[in-house]
């Protein structure tokens, strides 16, 4: 992960006031994204993602104004831009309650943070487990 | 020109455990463990007696025979429709709350879902009791009635969602948990 | 009832009629939740922290925990201060929360660390006009808005899009819509954001979906946000609600990742509506449900009873409750939607005080939503205000000089903003080769007011066209082409412009709206900073020229004519 | 090259990709969409170019051709011809589902609350808001001697199982409180599976009312009309009867081959056909002024004058196709919203103008694509051009093109070629399947016109149509249980309808029956050498309808008698039935 630069309040909006540290998932800077690209046929619905890295940026603002929660969202969501749309979905649907065996929750979270590097989300997933057993949330055999 | 309403009372008398029917004729009326005893009328004082009278009369007219549980462990409507299609020898059942609230359910269906359902208690009438008993009977016949219409009233949220909430409680209160469903003879008298 | 009792007053009888005896009111019932925030049965509060873990949350140990109480005592509080800031006496918190001088950010640190029962014995002290007084400086964005509801009893796409469009232009910062049929909702999301678009550039919009559609249109950019992801405030209805902390925490991460705004939705009474209370009071469980949205991290919060509104209202003092968990979300620092979105009242009067406290000292969304169609055609089961209420409610800002979100517009701006949507939404259906809008429905949207008044669909056609727009994987970015292509090149660069901002992912920070100028406004850039008369948002200026305007205004220049 | 062939037909729009490489043609796309505006008419400009942009997913085309597209509009109308009247509520012959008891009661018609004075033998009439209960109490105490009942609210079962002795009861009369008081009438109610045997008889009529000969005669329509029930009631009255009147709806006149006949549309479809035969080739045909048929002929007219430009007096039109068929309607004078079968007919009328503005539409497509764009040729050539393509057909050749508003037909010879259209498609069975089973919903219409039927049996299986069982693992969803569904892609849709699956299925497939084999055999009539079917060898079918389950079967059927080889289409053996007249066009242009 390459370290944020030291954001503060007077950045944001980025759109705006760092429209340097700015660019899309295929690298394009934010002033490429115009009509006459549009209509050239050359912007695709993925130029018009956030990056895991401007999650990252967004993450340090957030921090810069004391909402750490908020901050650690951003980090997570970093983590899952790389996971396919189906793949979150369906890690969701493993999260609900008595979804998911112990060990199908872990494997997710292995999944996370080996093919992935997201140990923030996995981490998640992983308390997710705990808690679950403990709470008797986990899928029962009988199910 | 017509006949005053009658006033009638409702008993449910307990006949032993509900056991699985074997008729393939038969619907099953499941109530929530309130019914009846100690409430005694809908959310919107529809009485008990009439509510079953008329569910009674919708299932005799297509021809169909009734049996009749209570379920004492729980007063979720699913739950209770459920458990009233698993003992019905047809697969059919017509589950209850004491308010009101009703839904026809399936054997074979997941629990939380049904084949027809009523969530609105307070826009629930005589009337439309009686098309739920024959709507039942029909579906136990392999008919195929058109659903019972459904009536909406976006004002039912201040007036009644409160007092729902408050029955609701209140028949939780009267849960008896581990208590097996039983079989119950309904006695309607009339009163006037 | 019965005719036996004696002969009545006259004035009984007029009294007997009025409208708010239609609605209904219920006694307390403590012990099984039926309260809204005073019961002797909520717990004490208080907090033990060893080894940097939370082991006691308010009188529980920790192996005693159920999954709220641990993942708000995991994620929500701030472990180093707890034990400080819940020494703190109550009385003192509650003036801090009142009292100009102590800054939003002194209450907001130390709120950080406050327990459940520790929030719910500071709100306690506190009277309704304390809690507005607290609000107007605890409000998140500094700029107060409104969300309006843009539905259709027959999911008619024009209707939507006509009626976005005004509700853009009348003020609304974002418009939300829903289904009656499910598989209308490509379509209806379409005309969404294209009526938005062409009512005010920058206005957000969203459908409410179960979630798979719901992420699935908003990260093809036809819609820009979500708020229809509810939260519990028991182990027992969060589990019977198919969810958990966590798994509403990974779904947060996952809208956040696709650069889609999104905040959480819950609410007082929703948990004794469905009977598992916990025997807590419905304010304290709010709270809980509060603090496990700041612990997921999501931006912000959808509350104020929202669709249990009947049973908060319906007890004493439960609309101060209602006041009162805004307030705590917006002191947690979450942005907050706060309610007064579903019908609530047959009293006019019960429904304007029932607002009061969120439109006086000004919230996020004061609305989440107001109807902006008839409420016959709100597919949110109706709203506490409805078009027929606009006059009204421009009027309560205009005499109480209160910023409302929302403007009178003459007629000659909003007929040509609908007939605008309309043509747009035309050449949109067109060009994706979608069922065609002919000119009569493009006339009926111009000059209708509710569903009735437009020529009907052909249905089967739409929901082939609104599965075609799934199967051909449409997105955003089409509907910009088609409409550059169809020479609406402004609604295309507002959309486009809209879209862009996913990849700056600015609109994911606390309370952003987008401004006319299309400059994001969050409450980083335009941060509340109240602190007593004379500072803070004020309605002044430019804006407040604008909601001097009314339908009928005698001119003073020549009395025998109006300006409007 | 790029070469590009389009066919704008009436409801779709194709496109068809090639590479001409020194006359070698390689196909390598297609696309379909909607039509924009009417066929052979400029606003099918934007239609053309989104079905070539998609079918060329972004490469450049060097030249576009388009079909010689004939404007062609068709118009439905249904006209009810019969009507069933009661005078004086002679008869409620509305079949409740549930009557009660069996048997036949015979007295004198009494309202419940006059019970106690009753003399004889006694029909009790009950008006709405008596409880059954209350209504059993009344019978059993009033020591009247009840012998039969009329109620308002469905409760003849209810009332029977509360009564010492059953009585014949008819029940669910909405309009109870019309029924003649102090008059002679009669009930009667078949056990359950039996319909009634006396009031539907004009003897036993006669019996139970002790007629005369000539009374009798009288009486012989109202047992017609009670025929097939399970319960009737029949009340003797002054002058009661019932009557089934012709309802006059407008003359048709048609004028071709010199001559011009009129035939009266309540006269049924085989007449007004029969009378079309005798003046083919049709020149014209017009309604009279103020009646219905006039209405619906003179709108055709005008939305073909609205897109050519050409004056209404102009217009001709050139096909009508009439088909009958039945509709359920409320009987007039009935006390309990009985509903009679109707005779109906249905009309489709179709009008071509040889105005074509396709000149316009290449010109425009041309500009919006940047390159050539030409007409390759008349579409009906050009379809029997593409037919021939697929593999195992050869010249002679006739094509059928069964569309959504028109049927068409055309044939290649060693000579030469020509092409027909004739009313009446798609659209027509979706009508006549929706009035016949009263959806009064055309989704659902359409739905039972393209998909197979079935009966869901439990939720986890169905009984299809033909008879076969389909099991299913997981749960089918609740509101499909006990119904008749249509087995769409999507899953089982259900029908509202209280007809078995074999109705439903008998009145879906009658309607194709009555449009698509007719139209065929009309059609190929019309192209054939000689008029001559037996003079065809092949037939190829074309277009949307051709891809249905059993139109081409019904198709087939018709033609087998002829000895016609009849099969669909596969397009350079890959299409399938579509694409025809693109791909026709693409080889006709690289021949020359």
């Amino acid at each position: 992960m390459t370290t944020a630069p030291d954001l503060g309040p007077g950045d944001y909006p980025l759109s705006v006031n760092r429209q340097d540290l700015l660019r899309t998932p295929t690298g394009k800077p934010l002033s490429a994204l115009t009509m006459d690209a549009v209509v050239a046929g050359e912007i695709t619905a993925e130029d018009l993602r956030i990056s895991a890295e401007t999650l990252q940026l967004q993450a340090a603002l957030a921090e810069s104004v004391h909402r750490r929660q908020l901050a650690q969202n951003f980090r997570r969501a970093a983590e899952l831009t790389a996971v396919p749309d189906a793949e979150v979905l369906a890690m969701y649907n493993a999260l609900r309650p008595r979804a998911s065996s112990r060990e199908a929750l872990i494997s997710i979270a292995e999944n996370l943070e080996s093919k992935y590097h997201a140990t923030v989300c996995g981490a998640l997933v992983r308390e997710a487990a705990e808690v679950y057993e403990r709470r008797d949330l986990l899928a029962r055999e009988e199910d | 020109m017509t006949a005053p309403a009658a006033e009638r009372s409702l008993t449910l008398k307990e006949v032993g455990q509900a056991q699985r029917g074997s008729r393939p004729d038969e619907v099953v009326i499941a109530v929530s463990p309130a019914f009846a005893d100690p409430f005694t009328k809908t959310i919107v004082e529809v009485p008990h007696a009439e509510v079953i009278r008329q569910i009674l009369a919708g299932i005799e007219e297509q021809g169909v025979h009734a049996r009749m549980i209570k379920v004492w462990d729980t007063a979720d409507l699913a739950a209770v429709a459920h458990i009233g299609a698993r003992l019905s020898g047809s697969g059919i059942s017509v589950g209850l709350l004491s308010r009101g609230t009703t839904m026809i359910h399936q054997r074979d269906l997941p629990r939380l879902s049904n084949l027809e359902l009523f969530p609105q208690s307070p826009l629930l009438d005589a009337e439309v009791f009686r098309l739920i008993g024959s709507n039942a009977a029909q579906y136990a016949k392999g008919e195929s009635p058109a659903p019972v219409p459904t009536r909406n009233d976006q004002m039912a949220r201040p007036r009644w969602q409160a007092k729902a909430a408050l029955l609701h409680l209140k028949e939780y209160e009267c849960i008896v948990a581990g208590r097996r469903p039983v079989e119950v003879e309904p006695v309607i008298s009339r009163l006037s | 009832m019965t005719t036996t009792e004696g002969r009545r007053s006259k004035r009984t009888e007029i009294l007997e009629a009025r409208p708010v005896n239609l609605d209904g009111f219920v006694e307390e019932w403590p012990e099984k939740g039926l309260v809204a925030m005073e019961s002797d049965f909520d717990p004490t509060p208080s907090v033990r922290v060893e080894d940097g873990r939370i082991v006691e949350l308010d009188g529980r140990a920790r192996a005693d925990f159920d999954f709220m109480d641990t993942f708000i005592a995991d994620h929500a509080l701030d472990v180093e201060t707890a034990e400080e800031v819940n020494a703190i006496p109550s009385i003192e918190i509650a003036r801090m929360l009142v009292d100009p001088r102590a800054t939003r950010d002194e209450v907001i640190a130390v709120g950080r660390g406050l327990t459940p029962a520790k929030i719910l014995d500071v709100v306690k002290l506190m009277n309704v006009v304390e809690i507005m007084m607290a609000m107007q400086k605890m409000r998140a964005r500094r700029t107060p808005a409104n969300q309006a509801h843009s539905t259709s009893a027959k999911d008619n796409p024009i209707q939507v899009a006509a009626d976005a469009a005004e509700g853009a232009l009348r003020g609304f910062a974002e418009l939300e819509t829903t289904l009656g049929v499910v598989r209308y909702a490509p379509l209806v999301a379409i005309a969404l954001q294209v009526g938005g678009q062409v009512g005010r550039g920058g206005v957000l919009t969203q459908c409410a979906l179960e979630e798979a559609t719901e992420l699935e249109l908003g990260m093809r950019g036809i819609t820009a946000y979500a708020e229809t992801i509810s939260v519990y405030g028991t182990e027992s209805v969060f589990v019977d609600g198919d969810d958990t902390p966590w798994s509403k925490t990974f779904l947060a991460g996952a809208y956040a990742s696709r650069g889609i705004k999104m905040r959480f939705t819950s609410g007082t009474g929703s948990e004794v509506q469905m009977g598992n209370a916990e025997g807590r009071s419905m304010l304290y469980l709010e709270i809980r449900c509060i603090l496990m949205a700041k612990g997921a991290g999501v931006q912000g919060l959808q509350n104020g009873s929202i669709s249990c509104i009947g049973v908060p209202g319906a007890v004493p003092g439960g609309i101060r409750a209602v006041a009162a968990e805004n307030l705590i979300a917006s002191w947690m620092d979450l942005e907050c939607a706060s309610g007064n979105d579903q019908s609530f009242s047959h009293s006019s009067m019960r429904r304007v005080s029932r607002a009061l406290p969120q439109l006086l000292p000004g919230t996020d969304f004061v609305c989440s939503g107001y109807s902006g169609v008839p409420n016959a055609d709100n597919m949110f089961a109706g709203s506490n205000f409805d078009v027929e209420d606009y006059d009204d409610w421009n009027t309560i800002q205009r005499d109480l000089q209160v910023d409302g979100g929302l403007r009178h517009v003459r007629e000659p701006e909003i007929l040509q903003v609908r007939e605008k949507a309309a043509r747009a939404l035309q050449a949109v259906f067109a060009e994706l080769d979608l069922p065609p809008i002919t000119d009569a429905e493009v006339e009926a949207a111009v000059y209708a007011h509710g569903s009735g008044d437009y020529p009907d669909r052909d249905v089967l056609e739409d929901l082939k066209g609104a599965q075609a727009v799934m199967d051909r994987g449409v997105t955003g970015l089409d509907l910009v082409k088609a409409l550059e292509r169809t020479g609406f090149h402004d609604v295309a660069e507002n959309l486009l412009t809209v879209l862009r901002q996913r990849v700056s992912g600015d609109l994911l920070q606390t309370s952003a709206i987008l401004t006319d100028d299309f400059v994001p406004l969050s409450a980083i850039n335009d941060a509340n900073d109240y602190g007593g008369p004379g500072s803070g948002y004020r309605l002044e200026g430019e804006r407040w020229e604008q909601l001097k305007k009314l339908r009928h205004v005698t001119s003073a220049e020549n009395p025998e004519t109006e300006v409007s | 090259m790029i070469v590009v062939g389009v066919d704008i037909g009436n409801s779709t729009t194709e496109a068809c990709v090639a590479s001409v490489v020194e006359g070698r043609v390689e196909y390598s796309g297609t696309a379909l969409t909607r039509t924009t505006g009417v066929k052979g008419t400029p606003d099918n400009t934007e239609g053309a170019v989104s079905a070539v942009r998609r079918a060329l997913n972004g490469r450049t085309p060097d030249l576009v051709l388009l079909n010689e597209a004939t404007p062609v509009i068709s118009g439905l109308a249904m006209e009810t011809i019969s009507e069933t009247i009661i005078t004086e509520s002679t008869m409620i012959g509305h079949n409740p589902a549930t009557p009660g008891g069996s048997g036949i009661g015979v007295g004198t018609t009494v309202s419940i609350d006059a019970l106690v004075s009753a003399t004889g033998p006694t029909i009790a009439v009950v008006p709405a808001g008596w409880d059954f209960d209350d209504v059993a109490h009344e019978i059993t105490s009033s020591g009247a001697d009840v012998v039969a009942a009329v109620l308002a609210h469905d409760d003849a079962v209810l009332v029977c199982n509360r009564l010492r002795t059953p009585i014949p009861v008819v029940d669910e009369v909405g309009a109870v409180e019309k029924v003649p008081l102090g008059m002679l009438a009669a009930v009667e109610v078949a056990p359950p599976g039996r319909t009634i045997r006396t009031l539907s008889d004009s003897y036993g009529l006669a019996s139970v009312f002790g007629l005369d000969p000539d009374q009798t005669r009288q009486v012989s329509p109202v047992a017609r009309a009670l025929t097939g029930n399970r319960s009737a009631v029949v009340v003797r009255t002054p002058s009661g009867d019932v009557t089934d009147r012709r309802i006059p709806v407008g003359t048709l006149t048609l004028t071709g081959a010199g001559k011009t006949q009129r035939v009266d549309v309540d006269a049924g479809a085989e007449e007004i056909m029969a009378t079309l035969a005798r003046v083919q080739p049709l020149d014209d045909a017009t309604g009279e002024p103020g009646t219905h048929v006039g209405g619906m002929l003179a709108q055709v007219r005008d939305t073909m004058t609205d897109v050519t430009g050409q004056p209404a007096a102009e217009i001709r039109i050139r096909d009508v196709l009439a088909v009958d068929t039945v509709v359920p309607n409320e009987v007039r004078g009935g006390l309990a919203g009985e509903v009679a079968l109707e005779n109906a007919v249905a009309l489709a009328a179709m009008v071509r103008t040889s105005r074509s503005r396709m000149q316009v539409v290449a010109d425009q497509v041309a500009e919006a694509l940047g390159c050539r764009a030409e007409i390759g040729g008349i579409e009906g050539e050009m379809a029997v051009r593409g037919a021939l393509t697929t593999p195992g057909t050869a010249v002679p050749i006739a094509v059928l093109d069964l569309g959504g508003g028109s049927t068409d037909a055309a044939l290649l010879t060693s000579e030469g070629s020509s092409a027909v259209h004739v009313a009446g498609a798609g659209e027509l069975v979706t009508k006549l399947i929706d009035s016949e089973l009263a959806l009064d919903d055309r989704e659902q219409a359409e739905a039972v016109k393209r998909y197979p039927l079935a009966k869901v049996e439990s939720f986890f299986h169905v009984r299809h149509e033909d008879g076969t069982v389909q099991f299913f693992a997981e749960p089918l969803p609740s509101h499909v249980f006990a119904r008749v569904v249509t087995m769409t892609p999507e899953g089982p849709a259900p029908v509202q309808t209280r007809h078995t699956v074999d109705h439903v299925r008998r009145v879906r497939r009658e309607a194709k029956r009555k449009v698509f084999a007719v139209n065929a055999l009309r059609a190929l009539r019309q192209v054939a050498p000689q008029g001559s079917l037996r003079l065809l060898d092949f037939v190829v079918l074309l277009g949307g309808s051709a891809l249905d389950f059993e139109i081409p079967e019904l198709i087939a059927d018709a033609l087998a008698p002829h000895g016609v080889v009849c099969g669909i289409g596969n397009v350079h053996g890959t299409e399938g039935p579509r694409n025809a007249v693109a791909s026709g066009l693409v080889d006709a242009w690289v021949s020359r």
